[in-house]
């Protein structure tokens, strides 16, 4: 079976499941169900797997497989076309690979949800769009995916449909991703127009014989990181994600954390070549993922939401991938793509635990002391959290730092920001850990008798991803280690080039060593003050401070966002319906209606019903017309 | 002389016809009217048109002129019982008047049809000479003209009768 | 009668013209200026004999006996106005009591 | 030839037939837009999609004054006949779940109307167009004006009068027209080949363009249209927006584009920015509005800007979007306003805040409204992209800012269309949604029907695009050169 | 020739009928009499004939004729019961409406103005008349006096003009007159003058603005009847005379008297409509009409093609036809209701719906809607101006159309969309004749009008 034979049963799969649950969804058994939606997700990880390996035992990196002729019209021909290599490989097991595991959790996790067949079907729909989104080989068929993940993230976020709040939420994230998709498009229209087609294959050649910070490509490369924006949650783009907890929380865990919201970096890696060739951007990109990465941590030291704090923390995550991206380090950020996928999914799905152990409760206020109910959640989370703080030899270690060295390279001030959010990042995940786990349980009584671990299908996801966690950064193993940097040198057969590191060994070791002193640092902080200190959150609406009330409020950017844009927009929308549209120039419509109607008004008292009266205006009508032919003659 | 006598009696017409406009009594108006008709028939004798002046003699101060008066004393209106109008629609009236005078005159003028009126055929208007004219190319609207007395006299009739099946 | 002035004057045509004018506008003034059905009415006829006047004179000028037929014409039909008119207006003055135009106001607008 | 006499008036027999039909009349009436719907695709099947007109029919009609029944079918007219005959019935069929008095007028109105727009889909002799365009304005003045909601006399006069303004001076148009052509006939053949200047273009522009754009309608000649859309009986307003808007971007098609090129270019940019201005404006509208029906009126406009500035970019791409788009908003706004009319026939109110927490209780017409919402705000995958996407590359065409603003209802689209989703759909149940139930029968059918089209076409697209495209292509070189010839 | 003889000699019968009581044969007798007139007007076709130097019956004199002895054989049809309400002398109507005809025959075919001034008379004579035939009713009585007054006037300054035109040619004989205008080298300026007296006091006759001030209070005040035959038959007389020595005789002049008729053309377009759209009365609003549409009308003599004269015709038929039903349902209705408001029509489709889709189609014929006659006549008016591109003109005869849907939509939304008294309305048979014969035709002529194009 050759890839080509291969390829589209990957995403078929997924979309079999979302047709047979999404029509059975009220008559197949959970049970049923279940199997059928997790099954076809692990069928298409195996495929992926086998693809995989004989793509790596293969010369060619790259096949196109075309399917059918979509869209023609005029100089544009879009085919519905997949193209496999090495980066959509390595997502596709990815997508799968994970998104079988939270299929698992959640067969578990959703049990007991009236919604349970409509959850897999949107779940597997998810999955079918996220594989057209990167199976894709032109930017048309990846955008159907783009947009289509988003429709899944905004049905899977106001899965609870009935709370309105959560409705908004869904609402917000798939307007705010639309932002993004207008830049997207744009970008796409003006990639066509300036080279004539749509398709990878003939746009990167193409465009690899531009000059570096060519206008167009510059252009280009902005309106696609717009897009990149939404979809990945960047400032100042990045509110609705924290806002898309509302969902449940496997849907967390594999959207808003492990895969689709890191398609802008799949898309700006796949698009490297452009963007490679326009510094601008690049420096955009590395400054706005720093302030991404750097705001978001902020955010995230006051947050008492478990899962808010891991939002803000994806949020965070995904800066660092930009900041990557932006100063060259295509596959540091898609290395950090891999492994936060892995800690991510893991401290999502943990979360998810504690929060099924202690019946939807999310605020960490009202936990503490789990450690011994939810043990397996507890050592599993940790080593998430060891991964995500940046310690060795964990996976996020060595992301983390081919970032930062690239960081270093290109601007030590983005450096210090990275290891500022680092610092920060390692405070606030042990202080989630911390406050969740530790010190004596905070809620009442009847909950805590009803504390337990959480079954077999959700623990196993965790283990297997706390193993991926703490070893998955073999796969980069940099040289400095002894490594060979695997990754890069599959990535590389996508045309993905990272910048050459051109630092010395010893500098890549004292940038090491400031970073995991600094988390170590933020550790052992995080530790006194709320392990020895016992400190637990004030509540709400108590005074503090105001560095503390800017980050509680997360920098009141939703409030900012509201009174510059929303409400704006809806007095402007007030203002042209009642003012524009009805008075103007509706008015000026009714206005000759009611002119005409005075006139006839008026006029029609000319028809006085005096004969006298009318005989007059006869008289006056011939001494016109006779004056008329006096200046005739 | 005759040119003479035609200005003479141009001035009493104007003067008789403006009389009959501005006599408050509808009497007089009519008496003045008949004047006015009687200097008519002086200018068309001036004119040699015999028969036109006979015509209008009988016809139009005898029998028609009588019939206004008829009417008028038949409905008891020989008195100034006509509400006169506000002098300013009097004013503007006869100011509109005169700007149709002025504008009727004025477009006329330049005909300059200043040669004198010369009889060419004295007996123009002699009733031998249009009675051939009448009964010869003008006898179809003659004998039409009979529908239109007609009318005329049936509607005459029927307005004036008091109807008893109308409640 | 035959004869009566062979030479017909030598008034120029252009003042019957005038004359016809003038008497013509003193009708309408008449028409403009009273109130009377009746007393308008006769303006009427003043009108009406003005344009017999003019077209006589047309006549004569070119030597042509159709203007003086019209003019018969003319007077038939202000015969038959006349009885019709005068029966109008006494089947209004029946129902009114007057003659006044101004009384007839009721259809308007 | 018999074939498209028989598809026209196939309608007006149906028309007559079904007026004397009683209360049968529903089941006549269905039965004959069934029957066109059949004869449409007997007629598509035996098309041949290339650039030439098909099925040609030239009858001599008031030979005196050069005027010829005259029609034909080239890829643009299939493709409106086609939706012409695909939503009657869906329309007709909407109506099932209503008792309207008088039943007989109302579907034989409807089936007349059919007549007239297909009349002026098909003619190829510009009279025969306005009687056509007159001819579909009447019935849906009467079932507007005799069906339709609260203070339906004075919206609906107002609605006729400006759409008879415009009209009028089209007319005023053709005259001109076809006081300059020679042969002294109204054949559309005849006008493409005359030679105006461009100030006559110019004038025969602006009347053309003034009559079509109060049709779409194009801002700002647009405030007849919502008040319409909302007091007209729910199948008016699916006529109004489904199809008889249509008449108007197909007559800047085929009538105002080949006929005056150098007039479009030189106030097509004018055209455009309305169109744009539209956009925006009727999105920004519909961001606030409380009734459900006005604010999917609104959002009709702004979707027919984008169409009417895709066709004034005059490019393939854009031309052809057009012809998508047509289609889709045609079956997506209908299928909106179904659903809004099947909650105003639950809980008689169409008003945003009144309602909500309907998918709890009716599942099913949740997702199709889904689908149908989606479709509206353009997603991958719906038939509303495929239209919106080509659209948007054409107005790129024209000028990368053009494209900004007008792609900017892929927001607003989603912004207000979601808003009246979750407002009306999602929540809590309140005392007057708690009762309503879930569609059946014919709502079903009609729904699903709706979403398989939404979908199919967005997946599948292929059979539109090459449908129209030989005569989409043929009328841009058509255009081009007699531009270059003027110039 | 024949057709005055038949008419008039009808008209006798009728006279002499009345007075033996035999009022039961009066319809038939005038209805025959009618079709033999209508008989001798196919016969004629084509002939060209000229009468005693007076008469030309010429086949735009016979399609005129024709129209107008229709018209009247509709309107005596209409007369079912109508009079005998209101007098006892019916056969005296009879014979004037038979009169008028007759001199309405002869302004259509007149080749000398005497012919046009007695024809005109006797019919003006007759209208007096019939105006005023409810005698105590103080509006017919008032319409009557006003319709005199005004007439008579208007006639003082036609024989002016008349006059003036004589005296400039010689002559009262069209072909003369348009000889002299072709071959004298100067025309006497009196001439001038002449042509504009006379163009007053024809539009007085076709109800134009400023001559037009009769118009409303007369149709209003009139007997329901007399306003249908005054406002079809009559007006389409009155516009045939207009264009036998406009479009005629003075055609020659064209370039002198267009200027004074446009603006006569504007200000009645203007006044009829822009009046017409606050009328709370239907009759009223159609007499408001009719004005609008002389201004229409009068299109066909701002530019004159060879078509001018068959666009006339086709206009006016329309119009006639349109006008007829309009009025006969207005009776039904005032019959019925006692009123002819327009709140009189409300839920009229629903009291009977054959009369309100009638009443629909004359609406939507008056309004210009295609597939009625209407249209066609406002299109070969259009057609006939824009030949010489006088755009604005038709720009602004378009937003008169505009108004006049308001309005002429009203009795269609009182009839549809309004809810009124539930009583059945019903119609007698010859109603029903009279309504469905004039709806075939305006359809026939709105959906193929190629049978009365080329009739002239």
């Amino acid at each position: 079976m050759t890839i080509e034979q291969l390829i589209w049963l990957v995403p078929l799969l997924p979309f079999l499941g979302f047709v047979i649950n999404g029509l059975g969804r009220n008559s197949l058994s959970k049970g049923l169900v279940g199997i059928i939606g997790s099954g076809v997700i692990f069928a298409s990880f195996i495929i992926s797997v086998v693809i995989f390996f004989s793509l790596q035992g293969d010369t060619q990196k790259s096949h196109e497989v075309f399917l059918f002729d979509w869209i023609s019209a005029g100089a544009l021909h879009i085919p519905l076309s997949f193209l496999v290599d090495p980066l959509s490989s390595i997502m596709l097991l990815i997508i799968t690979g994970i998104g079988f595991l939270i299929h698992l959790y959640s067969t578990s996790y959703m049990h007991g949800d009236a919604g349970f067949g409509k959850f897999f079907s949107y779940l597997n729909l998810f999955v079918f769009f996220m594989l057209l989104l990167v199976l894709g080989s032109n930017y048309i068929v990846m955008f159907i995916g783009w947009e289509g993940v988003g429709l899944c993230s905004y049905l899977l976020i106001g899965f609870w449909y009935t709370n309105s709040a959560y409705a908004s939420a869904a609402k917000k994230a798939f307007v705010m991703n639309r932002i993004g998709d207008l830049g997207f498009l744009l970008g796409v229209f003006l990639i066509f127009t300036t080279f004539g087609s749509v398709e990878f294959a003939k746009v990167f050649p193409q465009a690899a014989n531009m000059l570096p910070g060519n206008d167009t490509l510059v252009l280009i490369t902005i309106l696609l990181f717009i897009g990149a924006c939404g979809k990945s949650a960047q400032l100042p783009l990045f509110t609705w994600l924290p806002d898309a907890m509302a969902g449940p929380t496997p849907v967390s865990a594999l959207i808003h954390a492990a895969t689709m919201v890191t398609a802008g970096i799949y898309m700006i890696a796949r698009s490297s070549v452009l963007f490679d060739l326009a510094p601008l951007t690049q420096h955009i990109i590395a400054v706005v993922g720093a302030a991404t990465a750097l705001i978001a941590a902020i955010i995230a030291l006051t947050q008492t939401d478990i899962k808010k704090v891991l939002a803000y923390s994806t949020v965070s995550q995904l800066g660092y991938m930009f900041l990557g991206l932006g100063v060259g380090a295509y596959t540091g950020s898609f290395f950090h793509v891999l492994t936060h996928a892995f800690f991510k999914a893991l401290l999502f799905l943990g979360a998810g635990s504690v929060i099924h152990a202690m019946h939807h409760e999310q605020d960490m206020r009202h936990m503490g002391g789990l450690r011994k109910k939810l043990p397996v959640t507890f050592l599993t989370m940790l080593i998430g959290t060891i991964a995500i703080a940046g310690l060795p030899p964990f996976s996020g270690f060595f992301s983390k730092d081919e970032i930062l060295a690239h960081a270093f390279q290109a601007s030590p001030i983005l450096w210090g920001i990275g290891v500022l959010t680092a610092f920060l990042t390692a405070f606030y995940m042990f202080r989630m850990m911390f406050l969740t786990f530790s010190g004596k349980y905070r809620g009442t009584h009847h909950e805590e008798s009803h504390l337990h671990e959480s079954p077999t299908a959700m623990t196993f996801p965790l283990i297997i991803l706390a193993v991926l966690a703490a070893i998955g950064g073999v796969i980069n193993l940099p040289h400095v280690f002894g490594g060979n940097e695997w990754l890069a040198h599959w990535l590389s057969g996508a045309g993905v080039a990272q910048h050459e590191l051109e630092l010395s060994h010893s500098t890549e070791y004292s940038l090491m060593g400031v970073s995991v002193a600094a988390a170590v640092i933020a550790l052992l902080y995080a530790y006194t003050r709320y392990v020895k200190g016992a400190r637990v959150p004030v509540a709400d609406e108590a005074p503090r401070s105001a560095l503390a009330k800017l980050s509680y409020n997360k920098f009141y950017l939703d409030e900012i966002y509201d009174f510059l844009i929303t409400k704006p927009l809806d007095a402007l929308s007030k203002f042209f319906y009642r003012i524009i549209d009805n008075k103007f120039i509706d008015g000026i419509v009714n206005g000759l209606g009611w002119s005409t109607n005075e006139a006839s008004k008026g006029i029609r008292l000319l028809q006085s019903g005096n004969v006298g009266f009318y005989i007059f205006m006869m008289v006056f009508g011939i001494i016109a017309l006779l004056a008329y032919t006096f200046y005739y003659i | 002389m005759s040119t003479q006598v035609f200005y003479f009696v141009a001035t009493l017409s104007i003067i008789f016809s403006l009389m009959v406009i501005f006599a408050k009594n509808p009497i007089h108006s009519v008496l003045y009217l008949i004047l006015t008709f009687f200097t008519f028939t002086v200018h068309y004798v001036l004119l040699n048109a015999q028969f036109l002046a006979v015509v209008n003699f009988i016809v139009y101060m005898g029998a028609i002129m009588v019939l206004f008066l008829f009417v008028l004393m038949l409905l008891n209106l020989n008195k100034e019982t006509e509400p006169s109008k506000s002098p300013l629609i009097k004013i503007v009236g006869v100011i509109a008047g005169g700007c149709l005078v002025v504008t009727l005159i004025g477009s006329l003028k330049s005909a300059s049809i200043t040669s004198p009126l010369i009889l060419k055929n004295p007996g123009l208007g002699l009733v031998e000479n249009l009675g051939k004219e009448l009964f010869g190319p003008f006898l179809l609207p003659f004998e039409l003209s009979s529908l239109l007395l007609l009318a005329a006299m049936v509607g005459a009739v029927l307005l004036s009768k008091r109807d008893e099946v109308e409640a | 009668m035959e004869n009566l002035f062979t030479q017909a004057a030598g008034v120029p045509l252009n003042h019957y013209i005038y004359l016809s004018a003038i008497i013509f506008s003193i009708g309408v003034i008449g028409v403009l200026t009273r109130r009377n059905a009746i007393v308008i009415f006769m303006s009427v006829e003043l009108m009406l004999n003005a344009v017999n006047l003019l077209l006589t004179a047309f006549s004569v000028h070119n030597n042509d006996p159709s203007g003086q037929v019209f003019v018969f014409f003319i007077m038939a039909l202000a015969a038959a106005e006349v009885a019709v008119g005068l029966a109008i207006i006494v089947m209004v003055y029946r129902n009114t009591k007057s003659v006044d135009i101004n009384v007839l106001n009721r259809l308007k607008w | 030839m018999e074939q498209l006499l028989l598809l026209i008036f196939l309608p007006l027999v149906g028309a007559i037939i079904t007026a004397f039909a009683g209360k049968s009349a529903k089941i006549v009436s269905t039965v004959f837009s069934v029957v066109s719907l059949v004869l449409a695709l007997v007629i598509a099947g035996n098309f041949i999609p290339n650039a030439s007109t098909q099925f040609e029919v030239n009858l001599p009609w008031i030979a005196d004054l050069g005027i010829n029944f005259h029609a034909g079918i080239d890829g643009i007219s299939m493709l409106v006949v086609l939706l012409t005959n695909l939503l009657v019935p869906i329309i007709i069929l909407s109506s099932y779940n209503h008792e309207y008095k008088n039943p007989a007028a109302f579907y034989a109105l409807i089936l007349f109307m059919q007549c007239g727009l297909l009349l002026v889909f098909t003619a190829l002799d510009a009279f025969l167009f306005y009687i056509g365009w007159e001819a579909a304005l009447i019935p849906i003045y009467f079932i507007c004006a005799i069906w339709g909601g609260k203070d339906r006399i004075r919206i609906n006069m107002k609605f006729f009068v400006y759409t008879i303004a415009g009209s009028l001076f089209m007319l005023m148009g053709i005259i001109y027209l076809y006081l300059q052509n020679p042969a002294h006939n109204f054949d559309i053949q005849a006008f493409y080949a005359l030679n105006l200047d461009s100030a006559q273009q110019g004038w025969i522009f602006w009347a053309f363009f003034i009559a079509f754009a109060i049709k779409m309608p194009v801002f700002p000649f647009h405030t007849w249209q919502p008040d319409t859309y909302t007091a007209a009986p729910t199948q008016g307003t699916m006529l109004l927006s489904g199809i008889m808007l249509k008449m108007g971007i197909y007559g800047v098609i085929r009538w105002l584009l080949p006929i005056v090129p150098a007039g479009v270019h030189d106030w097509g940019q004018i055209a455009i920015i309305l169109s744009i201005i539209g956009i925006v404006y009727a999105s920004l509208i519909a961001f606030t509005q409380k009734d459900a029906k006005r604010l999917v009126a609104y959002s009709s406009i702004a979707h027919v800007g984008l169409i009417s500035a895709g066709i004034f970019a005059f490019n393939q791409q854009g031309m052809q979007g057009a012809m998508v788009q047509m289609l889709s908003h045609g079956i997506n706004v209908v299928g909106l306003f179904f659903v809004l009319d099947i909650i105003f026939s639950r809980v008689k109110t169409n008003k945003i805040e009144e309602l909500g927490g309907i998918a709890k209780v009716a599942p099913q017409l949740a997702l199709t409204f889904l689908i149908i919402v989606l479709g509206t705000v353009a997603l991958p995958g719906t038939n509303g992209f495929i239209g919106e996407f080509l659209l948007l590359i054409g107005v790129y065409n024209y000028g990368i800012w053009a494209a900004a603003i007008a792609g900017l209802t892929i927001i607003f689209g989603a912004v207000y269309m979601l808003r009246m989703y979750q407002n009306v759909m999602l929540g809590e149940t309140n005392s007057l949604t708690i009762t309503f139930t879930d569609i059946k029968g014919t709502e079903k059918l009609v729904l699903y029907t709706i979403c398989a089209l939404i979908i199919v076409l967005g997946v599948y697209p292929k059979p539109i695009l090459h449908l129209t495209e030989a005569s989409v292509q043929h009328l841009l070189e058509q255009v081009n050169q007699k531009l270059n010839t003027v110039n | 020739m024949n057709i005055i003889i038949t008419i008039s000699i009808t008209a006798f019968i009728v006279l002499y009928a009345g007075l033996f009581k035999a009022n039961k044969a009066l319809l038939p007798l005038t209805v025959v009499g009618l079709l033999t007139a209508l008989g001798f007007t196919f016969c004629a076709w084509n002939g060209n004939a000229v009468h005693f130097g007076m008469m030309q019956t010429d086949n735009f004199a016979l399609a005129f004729s024709g129209i107008c002895i229709i018209g009247t054989l509709l309107i005596f049809l209409l007369t079912q019961n109508y009079f005998h309400a209101k007098s006892d002398n019916i056969a005296e109507y009879y014979t004037l409406i038979l009169f008028a005809l007759a001199g309405m025959i002869m302004m259509v075919s007149y080749k000398n103005m005497a012919m046009l001034f007695v024809g005109l008379e006797i019919m003006s004579v007759s209208l007096y008349i019939l105006a005023g035939i409810r005698k105590k009713d103080f509006a017919s009585n008032e319409a009557s006096l006003k319709y005199f007054l005004m007439g008579a006037f208007s006639t003082g300054f036609l024989l002016f003009g008349i006059t003036l035109i004589y005296g400039a040619t010689g002559s009262f004989d069209l072909d003369k007159i348009q000889a002299y205008l072709v071959n004298s080298q100067t025309i006497s300026p009196i001439f001038y003058p002449g042509v504009i007296l006379m163009m007053i006091g024809l539009s007085f006759k076709v109800g134009a603005a400023p001559f037009h001030f009769w118009t409303p209070d007369v149709y209003e005040g009139a007997p329901s009847l007399i306003t249908t035959f005054m406002s079809t038959v009559v007006k389409t007389a009155g516009f045939a005379a207009f264009l036998r020595l406009f479009a005629g005789a003075l055609a020659p002049l064209h370039d002198f008297w267009v200027a004074p008729l446009m603006v006569i053309v504007c200000l009645t377009l203007f006044i009829g409509n822009v009046t017409a759209l606050f009328q709370k009365n239907f009759k009223r609003m159609l007499a408001y009409s009719s004005i609008s549409h002389a201004g229409y009308l009068l299109f066909s003599l701002i530019v004159l093609t060879k078509n001018s004269e068959n666009n006339v015709l086709v206009y006016a038929a329309a119009y006639t036809f349109a006008s007829i039903i309009a009025f006969a349902v207005l009776i039904l209705v005032k019959q019925k209701t006692g009123s002819d408001s327009f709140e009189s029509f409300n839920g009229l489709a629903k009291r009977n719906p054959l009369i309100a889709l009638c009443l629909t189609v004359a609406m939507l014929s008056l309004a210009g809607i295609p597939l009625t006659a209407g249209f066609i006549g406002k299109y070969l008016m259009f057609l006939n101006v824009m030949t010489e591109y006088k755009t604005l003109l038709v720009a602004f005869a378009i937003l008169n159309a505009l108004v006049g849907f308001y309005y002429y939509f009203r009795v269609i939304v009182a009839m549809w969309f309004k809810d009124g008294a539930e009583t059945e309305l019903s119609a007698p048979a010859q109603y029903k004749v009279v309504l469905l014969v004039s709806v075939a035709i305006t359809l026939i002529l709105g959906i193929y009008p190629a049978i009365i194009l080329n009739l002239i």
